[in-house]
């Protein structure tokens, strides 16, 4: 029994998934800026991230679309669901916008994105002449960062920037409670 | 064929979006806590066109290019420490003046 | 995978008859739901035996009425489950509520993909394997902290804010153990590490050294308050918070946490045996790659899964539980440092092994990893 | 010994201090007891290898010269190196032993005598920074490297005189000290800029061939030695910049010891001798004038001082007079031995007056002592025999070589100025003894100071009695052994026509020995006499003299004579200018200024009319249109940021459809 007649859509998985994803990413980004609970705004967020974790995901970015995750999801948007719950008491976060101002936004963001769309579209990108597998890149990453002629210093820097504002924040948030 | 093959045009598109939301996000908002959101979504959506212009480099190039992508490292990095500063400001205006409405943060006085 | 599927194509003809495409596409599918229905049962088991310890624990008999020594009673509380009513409160945020258990459960169930389950048994063969369990169990904090603030209820509010910080506290020593075994196996790829423990039961990491062995108890001690287990159950500690989180919870979409709960053990019983405890290794050395090897080797990960989570349910049913303080306490200033410390010692093992002793002898290549 | 060897005791001889300081100032606190173990560790290590260098140079013998380096320190220019080095010769090997003995007894004698004192820590950080900046200019090979140590002796000099900071009298002390000083340094530079201009470099070999080529013309090679002289009599107190040294003792004691007896006030000497080759003979002649001046009239002062230290001080004013005497009528090495033994019993004395000063409590008035003999004897005794060395008692102590040497030179060149130095050491063993006795013997005068006196721990005797039998044994001992080298290059003899050779020197010609040795004898015998066995009648005795001593206890108005040629002047100066400012720029100025008013209200009337007019018109249209605008000004980011978006969205948009 042959099976042969069914379409090989084996080439269009990728497509589909990309479409799929972009798709989610937008459309949750969307959401997030216009969303009228706060609470909400920060899901649709959380959404996006993963829609922009699966699209590095796609261009080959293992490391990257993980460190996302990890990031962003696990740690940056955990931190914004605090700040929601802790700041949940009063009206502003039903974020009863001012309609003006959210039409006068809208608009210049959909126009910005269109003139945005028509750079892109009309700009031709050199393209590779066939589509090779995406190389691993995670051991490159690595050496890449601790390799004094490349990334070494900056990754020390990031380092230290991040010990400052584990300081930072734990010292504003200290005198939060001595008030 | 019903869907173009994916390019790096799509790529720049939904990080044109992207952006555009934050934008949107940022410029509508009253809470502090959603344009906090805004600007997450700007910075991902910078992200993106890095991530993308480094894999289409890539396959011009036929070996890996990973700047872009340590970039992108770079810039979770900067968000995690200002999402977290700009939390710990936040609660700190919250306890202070009990709302946290940009429009009405607009005296150096706490 | 895709090895598997191209020997199936070859070996069975009217596979090969099909689109290549068609075949990956099915393939993948018929690959996730055998790990869904392979860790759905075994977290099922896994609540049958933790129930029957805790009753031999406690001088009782625990289930044992449905199927032989009740081994079938997971069947009949899902069944029970999902015949519950389906209650949604009224104060709910209804799109969150809802969201929710499903987020928790991708957190739990999406790791799985990466981790092999016998030697070249991994759905998702990919080199940051680690990397991506680690970043996927942080998902469901989020999934958790939405059912709690979802379900308007100060006792899941309470018990979700105490289980996010719980959890993003501990991750870090999690990690950072992690880590080590790391620095010692040179990849992340989870088929990888364990195949590198293959050999005699010394190969394995767990034995390679003192910082190793420490490493293992700090890893096993943080999965244990990642896991919300008993000593560290404060989310959900019934005596103060009625149940945490999933208070508000019932029927099918308390099931799904219930469910992710526990598959969300056997992934840090069975990651944590892939790490640490060799994987599929018996302990002695035998050919994986035959297929009888291969079958082998998932049984022997399998013992040694069950003999992991038993563990962990005789620690939940041996000791009280801490208070919020020392959990913290525990984390930042025990674990934290200790892990840290460990790294760095494995660190110096490696560079030791591999300047001062040369990892072409049989010690050092035991000493520095590989 | 190789001379990699020599050069690495050298470095280790500077980095010990250095290290010391470093780690002292940084974590003294934190140390035990405050760090002062560490600091007698590395000054002790500097000691050793001194000790090791100054073995060896005696070896050498008078030949002994080594240099390392020179280092490049600097490229100023592609043809013009400035350099640093070092230079090891029996000069060097002996002002190392000098510095570092001294400077290590000082250390283990503050470790008691600073006991207690809040910035405890500090002061060691600041002696251990004192000895490195001494060693760094003993050990120069340049005029340039050797006026970097010069200069951080200064300051430190400044820090630790001023050490009790929290009291205005040391503060002014030190701020004299340094400015002092620095008007001396005024000639230190002017003498740098002439000699490196003229030869091209800093080394001392270059300079003395050059200077014995006659490549350097004559005043400005005069001008140079002066300038030198200058820069010394500022470091060593010599008239008429001698006035911060009594000042400086308001000190610690310690500090006393170490920079007033035996290593800074030394540089000035150390100066000179190091560059007697290239001095001319005018320049010596005023040297050995100055000194003979300085060494008469210092010591005709501290006859009628009351304060302990003060009349060391003066002392060693007087005593510094007579090494740049013996180094000015060409007697060399007795001056500069003289700074050595001077260093060990002036050492000795100012430690003495410090163990009196704590056993006293802190009393420095020499009218409220008096037989303190028999509760600190072993202070009494060691400050015994410093009394002795310096006035000179024959045969056993160091001070009768050196001082011997100094005016059996004298006495070759000009009676004159023997006299005066014969004059002055009879005045030197009268008002020691006076000292003497005035502290230690007889009846106590104040009951309640000798009461509570005591004798002080072993951390200061100790040093005390080191420094005795050094100052026994040193005269005999280096006086027939350790023969220091003559510079190399000009002898001094060439210098001064009618100087004595240096075999005269040594030779103890009998007339001025034994006038020496009367001089001394005799001003002991006096000053006993007067003040102990004769008291009585004492006052009897001063009655006629008073003027005298009224000239004398007020330091012969030095201060005063500043105070009115300089200091007032100066301020009537500023009086003056001020005036002038006040008067004549100032009317000046309001001239204008009211020429401006007048002006202005021509105008004014002009303005109201007419410009106001169209002004107002322009500023009502800016108000109208800042009421629209300022609605922007909001200072809220986000407006802006919305603004400036659409603005650009909007351009875009334009630029694309059109």
């Amino acid at each position: 029994m042959s099976l042969a007649f069914l379409p090989d859509l084996s080439g269009l998985i990728p497509e589909l998934i990309f479409y799929g994803l972009a798709a989610m990413t937008v459309l949750a980004a969307i959401g997030a800026a216009v969303a009228p609970k706060i609470v909400h705004a920060a899901f649709g967020l959380m959404a996006a991230f993963f829609g922009v974790a699966g699209l590095y995901a796609m261009l080959g970015a293992d490391f990257v679309a993980f460190s996302q995750i990890i990031v962003y999801v696990g740690g940056i948007l955990v931190l914004l669901v605090f700040g929601v719950l802790l700041t949940a008491r009063t009206e502003a976060s039903l974020g009863l916008e001012r309609p003006l101002r959210r039409a006068f936004a809208l608009t210049t963001g959909a126009v910005l994105f269109f003139v945005l769309a028509i750079a892109i579209d009309s700009t031709t990108f050199p393209a590779a002449t066939e589509a090779s597998e995406p190389l691993p890149t995670t051991s490159a990453i690595g050496h890449a960062f601790l390799d004094p002629e490349k990334m070494l210093i900056p990754f020390e820097v990031a380092s230290v920037l991040l010990l400052a504002a584990l300081i930072g924040a734990a010292y504003l948030a200290r005198r939060r409670r001595s008030s | 064929m019903l869907l173009a093959a994916v390019g790096l045009n799509h790529y720049l598109l939904v990080g044109a979006a992207l952006f555009c939301a934050g934008l949107v996000a940022v410029m509508s908002r009253r809470n502090a806590v959603a344009i906090l959101i805004g600007i997450e979504l700007m910075l991902n959506a910078a992200n993106i066109n890095l991530v993308a212009f480094d894999h289409f480099r890539a396959q011009i190039d036929g070996q890996p290019v990973i700047d872009g992508q340590l970039f992108v490292l770079f810039v979770l990095v900067i968000a995690a420490a200002e999402a977290a500063v700009a939390l710990a400001l936040i609660l700190n205006v919250f306890d202070t003046r009990d709302r946290i409405d940009v429009d009405e943060l607009d005296t150096l006085k706490g | 995978m895709q090895i598997w599927l191209d020997e199936l194509r070859g070996s069975v003809g009217w596979i090969g008859d099909l689109p290549a495409g068609f075949v990956y596409t099915i393939g993948i599918v018929v690959v996730c739901k055998i790990i869904l229905v392979y860790a759905s049962l075994l977290a099922g088991e896994t609540v049958w035996l933790e129930r029957r310890i805790s009753g031999r624990m406690q001088a009782r008999i625990g289930p044992n009425r449905v199927g032989p020594q009740g081994l079938l009673q997971f069947l009949a509380d899902g069944v029970k489950l999902l015949s519950k009513e389906d209650i949604i409160p009224k104060t709910a945020d209804k799109p969150i509520f809802l969201l929710a258990p499903i987020i928790v459960f991708v957190g739990a169930f999406a790791a799985f993909a990466v981790i092999p389950f016998g030697h070249g048994l991994a759905a998702a063969d990919m080199n940051v394997g680690l990397f991506v369990v680690l970043s996927l169990t942080s998902i469901e904090v989020v999934g958790i902290i939405m059912a709690g603030w979802a379900s308007n209820s100060k006792w899941a509010v309470l018990g979700a804010m105490r289980e996010v910080a719980q959890m993003i506290s501990y991750e870090l020593p999690l990690g950072i153990s992690a880590l080590g075994v790391v620095i010692l196996a040179g990849t992340m790829n989870l088929g990888d590490i364990a195949d590198q423990q293959q050999g005699g039961f010394w190969n394995w990491y767990v034995f390679r050294g003192p910082f190793a062995f420490a490493s293992f108890f700090i890893f096993f001690t943080a999965a244990l308050a990642a896991l919300k287990r008993a000593p560290f159950d404060l989310p959900e500690a019934e005596s103060e918070l009625v149940a945490g989180f999933h208070t508000e919870y019932t029927g099918f979409r308390f099931a799904v946490f219930f469910l992710a709960e526990y598959s969300a053990m056997i992934l840090f019983a069975m990651l944590t045996a892939v790490l640490f405890l060799g994987g599929w290794s018996p302990g002695f050395p035998i050919d994986f790659d035959s297929g009888w090897g291969r079958w082998a080797g998932v049984l022997v990960l399998f013992l040694k899964t069950i003999f992991l989570l038993s563990v962990m349910i005789w620690i939940r049913w041996s000791l009280p539980r801490f208070r919020i303080d020392r959990v913290m306490y525990l984390c930042y200033k025990v674990l934290l440092p200790l892990s840290i410390f460990c790294v760095v010692g494995l660190a110096v093992q490696v560079l030791i092994a591999i300047a001062g002793i040369g990892t072409d002898s049989a010690f050092g290549a035991w000493l520095g990893g590989m | 010994m190789s001379d990699a060897t020599l050069q690495t005791l050298c470095f280790v001889v500077l980095a010990a201090p250095l290290l010391g300081f470093a780690l002292q100032y940084t974590l003294g606190r934190r140390l035990a007891k405050g760090g002062d173990l560490l600091t007698i560790g590395a000054i002790g290590a500097s000691l050793v290898c001194s000790l090791l260098i100054a073995y060896e140079a005696l070896q050498g013998g008078a030949e002994f010269t080594k240099t390392f380096g020179p280092w490049t320190w600097l490229q100023v220019s592609e043809t013009s190196t400035w350099t640093i080095g070092i230079t090891l010769d029996g000069l060097t090997a002996v002002m190392l032993v000098v510095v570092t003995l001294v400077s290590f007894l000082v250390h283990v004698f503050s470790t008691a005598y600073m006991k207690g004192d809040p910035k405890y820590g500090l002061f060691f950080a600041w002696l251990q920074l004192f000895s490195f900046s001494m060693l760094v200019l003993v050990l120069a090979n340049n005029l340039l490297h050797l006026f970097m140590g010069w200069e951080l002796v200064g300051l430190c000099s400044y820090k630790l005189i001023g050490f009790w900071s929290e009291k205005p009298a040391p503060c002014n002390a030190a701020r004299k000290a340094f400015i002092t000083t620095r008007i001396g340094d005024l000639g230190m530079m002017l003498a740098i800029c002439i000699l490196g201009g003229a030869v091209g470099s800093f080394e001392f070999e270059a300079i003395f061939a050059a200077a014995a080529r006659g490549d350097i013309a004559e005043p400005w090679l005069l001008l140079a030695g002066l300038g030198l002289f200058m820069a010394a009599a500022g470091k060593s107190a010599q008239l008429p910049l001698h006035v911060w040294l009594p000042d400086a003792m308001e000190g610690p004691t310690p500090v006393s010891a170490l920079i007033h007896a035996a290593t800074m006030v030394a540089a000035g000497v150390y100066l000179i001798g190091r560059m007697a080759p290239m001095l001319t003979p005018d320049v010596m002649v005023v040297i050995a004038t100055v000194g003979a001046m300085t060494a008469l009239v210092a010591g005709l002062i501290a006859m009628a001082q009351n304060d302990i230290k003060r009349v060391l001080a003066y002392s060693t004013v007087s005593q510094l007079g007579y090494m740049f005497l013996g180094l000015g009528v060409g007697a060399w090495h007795a001056g500069l031995f003289h700074l050595t033994t001077h260093a060990f019993f002036k050492a000795l004395m100012f430690l003495g007056s410090g163990s009196v000063i704590h056993g006293c409590h802190h009393e420095q008035d020499m009218r409220k002592m008096g037989g303190l003999r028999k509760k600190m004897p072993i202070t009494a005794w060691t400050f015994l025999i410093g009394v002795l060395a310096i006035a000179g008692v024959p045969w056993i102590t160091s001070g009768f070589y050196s001082k011997d040497g100094i005016l059996s030179g004298a006495y070759g060149v000009n009676p004159l100025l023997f006299w005066i130095g014969l004059g002055g050491a009879v005045l030197t063993a009268f008002y020691m003894m006076r000292l003497y006795v005035m502290t230690f013997e007889g009846e106590p005068r104040d009951a309640q100071v000798h009461d509570h006196a005591h004798e002080s721990p072993k951390a200061m005797t100790v040093p005390l009695i080191v420094l005795a039998a050094l100052t026994l044994i040193i005269g005999p001992l280096a006086w027939h052994t350790l023969m220091l080298a003559p510079p190399t290059g000009v002898e001094p003899a060439a210098l001064w026509a009618t100087l004595q050779s240096l075999e005269a020197e040594h030779h103890h010609a009998g007339t001025v020995m034994w006038m020496a040795i009367a001089a001394g004898i005799g001003g002991l015998l006096l000053g006993w006499l007067v003040f102990h066995t004769r008291r009585e009648k004492l006052a009897a005795l001063k009655a006629p003299l008073a003027p005298l001593e009224n000239a004398f206890a007020n330091k012969f108005w030095f201060d005063e004579l500043y105070d009115a040629v300089l200091i007032r002047p100066a301020y009537a100066l500023g009086r003056a200018f001020k005036v002038l400012d006040e008067r004549v720029v100032d009317g000046l100025v309001n001239l204008v200024g009211r020429g401006g008013v007048t002006t202005g209200d021509v105008s004014g009337a002009h303005d109201r009319g007419v410009v106001d007019g169209l002004v107002r018109a322009i500023g009502h249209a800016c108000q109208r249109l800042g009421g629209v605008f300022s609605a922007l000004q909001s200072g809220r980011v986000r407006l802006y940021l919305s603004i400036s978006v659409g603005a650009l969205a909007l351009a875009l948009l334009l630029e694309h459809l059109l």
